[in-house]
């Protein structure tokens, strides 16, 4: 069913986990339907310095949260913006049909990650540590 | 990996290697037709009276009470449309439970469709049909009440005999699908009000495809499958010869676990399982009726974290289990049954199936004990609901 | 007795050694359930899949054209059964032959009963349709018509590319029970203007209890077997994998046999069996057409004697056969088929069918040859009407 691509990165994500002092925080998903993704962001000078993820979902969307970080790792706010669902599954070896929502997870992430850091800054520095107000656990 | 645990027996369960040398020789050199006159199709004819007399012993039927057919979702159905299209002019009332099997309840939904009219009965969160709700349903024209012996999903045992004597009070016929129950508890059908029931040979360590219906004499039903009026006309078509003696086999061979004390064993390894699981895992929940369960069956609910992962990592460590959570089903939705019992979604995205053999070992059930709660751990590490130490 | 010669290909063969050692490992230890998502299960997912591509290139359909069925009847009801109720709005009209196979004409006498109008065509007296009656026959409430590639008691080839393109033509769908032809002659479905094609895996030295049902993309049926949704939710059920696996390795042989000549080997072993019976037996006659027939079959009917006490004499000679009289149904009528070619009672009672085999020899067929004229013989020397010296 999963390409040995996804398979590897589910089985050992990169990039697993939470930054404390994110500058950009997307959570996306719902519990309900099973998959939320959330995605944390270092961002200096427009570019991707660190990334993480949570995610609460199948294996397929462990393994695109994984792709996705290391994807935009390194990329600036406009490249990682261009990263679309279609690249992350392709650079997977490919999803189930039924599992391409996963991947769509994942490029909504960054987009919300991003567009969550360019918010914040747009109110300069009223809410530093806002990164709370998502968490339900 | 250091270990092959099989826990999926719901599933299905490997045929027994007696099952298989009992069938091998029907496929050849004895090969016959039974329906044929000749040598080769006597012998054939013979094996199949044969098996069918096994059939019957395990649940206490007459041999002539018992169908062969391909498969439980063929048993199901026939049993459902068969009573359905035999007593239409007398009603058209049927009346089934929220947590079947689709083999039932998407029958009773195209049965829906041709206009006949389904009440589906409501369970309580063990998954427990309640006598006097279904006693309540019944009405005029009902013809039928379908509820399982047992659920697949969560192990349930259902109040049979107690639904069967609603159904016999009210001249009601009552069909049981007993795919999860046959072979792994005692029935018997001369001491239970049951007129049609379903059994399938892959869930007693027999072949896939092939099943049996439990039709009361008596009771009438018209056949899904037309034709040259093999199995007293209710199921047309060459027999299965090597599938039917295979679930002959696999009958007996059941019926002599059961005598043997097999319940006890797997009601040990289960109890030790669900302990061991609810002990040393936080956040979880068993699933279904801790006391009224398939002994071999344990199922669960983990927060935080989605069914399909979970088993996919229990597949890297060789442990084969299964999980209700829409994920797994490729739908949006997790398992009807998981959100009869009133689970919330999120809840029933984390559910796990862990269903024991005949073969399991204490040291399966150890060696999931030492490597779920990792598994279960790590996963939740990821999650952003997982809680952190 | 010298010899056994198995003479009945045409009521099942035996499964063939290859078939055998490809299913046995899907017994055990690959008896995972295809649906499940471990190892087990992904193992018998392949192979499920793998048949499914051998049955489809056996007669060039595409893969996801071929549902498998536990066996030919059953694929018959689902494409008589699943047409109709899928098209009932559209028109209630059906039309089939008077010779088809009970699976077929059964399942259309029941939809008379459930409303459907069915027409059933004569045949000549070599048991052929004929094209413009059934052009006749079609209105503009027909939505299915049903014909078989092959007759399973005479042997008879429909002129099939004949009838689908008059369906076609009609826009009427078009089924034909390919169940004796199938693996035996080359089929080609993308040449063929043929919408749904039955075939069981037993007439091709593959297992009893598994079909299949060819349904051209873009066909819709209502499944005859409601549940899990397995094969693309038209026939539910845990598919019988090993059976499947069966089915894939047999279709793969029949097909490398056909390109083999198999056909022409079939055809000289059948020709050197009808002519010696019509020379050396009087009063006999071939049934179905002498060339357009199937290359394995030879059927007849012998005056003044009975089929049943034929077979039964050559079973203890150790030659398996079969008949069409009514002794050997148990009915009071003989074969519909026979009678349907207009054979007199009397004729009908008389007939026998000797069915060739991949492995039949000239041996064979030289004992057969030295013995049925012995056994007609002695059974006219008995009879009121047989002649005498
Ligand atoms: C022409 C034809 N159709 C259908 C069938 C039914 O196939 P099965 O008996 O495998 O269900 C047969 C064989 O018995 C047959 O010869
Ligand atoms: C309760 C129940 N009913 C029916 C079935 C259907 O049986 P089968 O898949 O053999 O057709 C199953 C198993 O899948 C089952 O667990
Ligand atoms: S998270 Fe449910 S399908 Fe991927
Ligand atoms: S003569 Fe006895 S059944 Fe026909």
């Amino acid at each position: 069913m999963y390409t040995e691509k996804v398979m590897e990165l589910f089985m050992n994500p990169k990039n697993v986990g939470r930054i404390e002092d994110a500058d950009g925080i997307g959570e996306v998903g719902n519990p309900v339907c099973g998959d939320v993704m959330k995605i944390y962001l270092k961002i200096k000078d427009d570019r991707i310095v660190d990334v993480k993820f949570e995610t609460f979902g199948c294996a397929a969307a462990i393994a695109t949260s994984s792709m996705v970080t290391e994807m935009v790792k390194g990329k600036t706010l406009d490249e990682a913006l261009k990263v679309t669902n279609k690249d992350v599954a392709e650079a997977l070896g490919g999803l189930p049909p039924q599992k391409l929502h996963c991947s769509l997870l994942a490029e909504e992430g960054i987009k919300a990650a991003i567009e969550d850091y360019l918010a914040k800054r747009g109110n300069d520095n009223k809410k530093e540590s806002g990164e709370k107000q998502c968490a339900k656990a | 990996m250091s270990r092959f645990v099989y826990l999926d027996h719901s599933a299905t369960t490997p045929v027994d290697q007696r099952v298989i040398d009992a069938m091998m020789p029907f496929f050849a050199p004895d090969f016959g037709n039974p329906n044929s006159l000749h040598a080769w199709g006597r012998k054939a004819r013979q094996a199949v009276d044969k098996a069918r007399n096994q059939v019957a012993q395990l649940i206490n039927a007459y041999p002539a009470e018992i169908i062969f057919t391909g498969g439980g979702s063929e048993a199901d159905n026939l049993a459902i449309k068969g009573v359905a299209f035999a007593k239409k002019d007398k009603g058209r009332h049927i009346i089934t439970s929220a947590i079947e099997h689709h083999a039932v309840l998407d029958t009773c939904n195209w049965l829906a469709k041709e206009g006949f009219d389904i009440t589906v009965l409501p369970v309580d969160e063990y998954g427990m049909i309640r006598p006097d709700e279904l006693e309540r349903a019944i009405r005029p024209d009902t013809i039928l009440v379908s509820i399982h012996f047992a659920n697949n999903e969560i192990g349930t045992i259902e109040p049979i005999e107690k639904i069967g004597n609603i159904c016999r009070s009210h001249g009601v016929l009552f069909h049981s699908d007993a795919v999860q129950a046959a072979g792994h508890i005692p029935i018997d059908v001369k001491n239970l009000p049951v007129d049609l029931m379903t059994m399938a040979a892959h869930k007693m360590y027999g072949p896939k495809g092939v099943g049996a219906l439990y039709i009361k004499k008596g009771v009438k039903v018209i056949p899904l499958i037309h034709g040259g009026g093999q199995e007293r006309g209710l199921r047309s078509g060459t027999e299965n010869t090597a599938g039917i003696v295979g679930f002959g086999e696999a009958a007996a061979l059941a019926a002599e676990r059961l005598a043997k004390g097999e319940m006890e064993k797997e009601t040990r390894l289960r109890d030790k399982l669900i302990d061991g699981v609810l002990k040393n895992i936080p956040d979880v929940i068993l699933t279904g009726h801790r006391l009224e369960r398939l002994p071999f069956h344990a199922s669960f609910c983990f927060r935080y974290i989605e069914g399909e992962s979970m088993l996919l990592r229990l597949d890297a460590l060789g442990i084969g289990a299964s999980s209700g959570s829409a994920c797994t089903s490729g739908s949006l939705e997790p398992s009807h049954v998981l959100l009869a019992i009133g689970l919330p979604h999120e809840v029933a995205h984390g559910s796990l199936r862990l269903t024991l053999g005949k073969d399991t070992s204490d040291e399966d059930i150890d060696y999931v004990l030492e490597n779920l709660p990792k598994v279960v751990e790590s996963l939740r590490a990821m999650s952003p609901y997982g809680k952190r130490g």
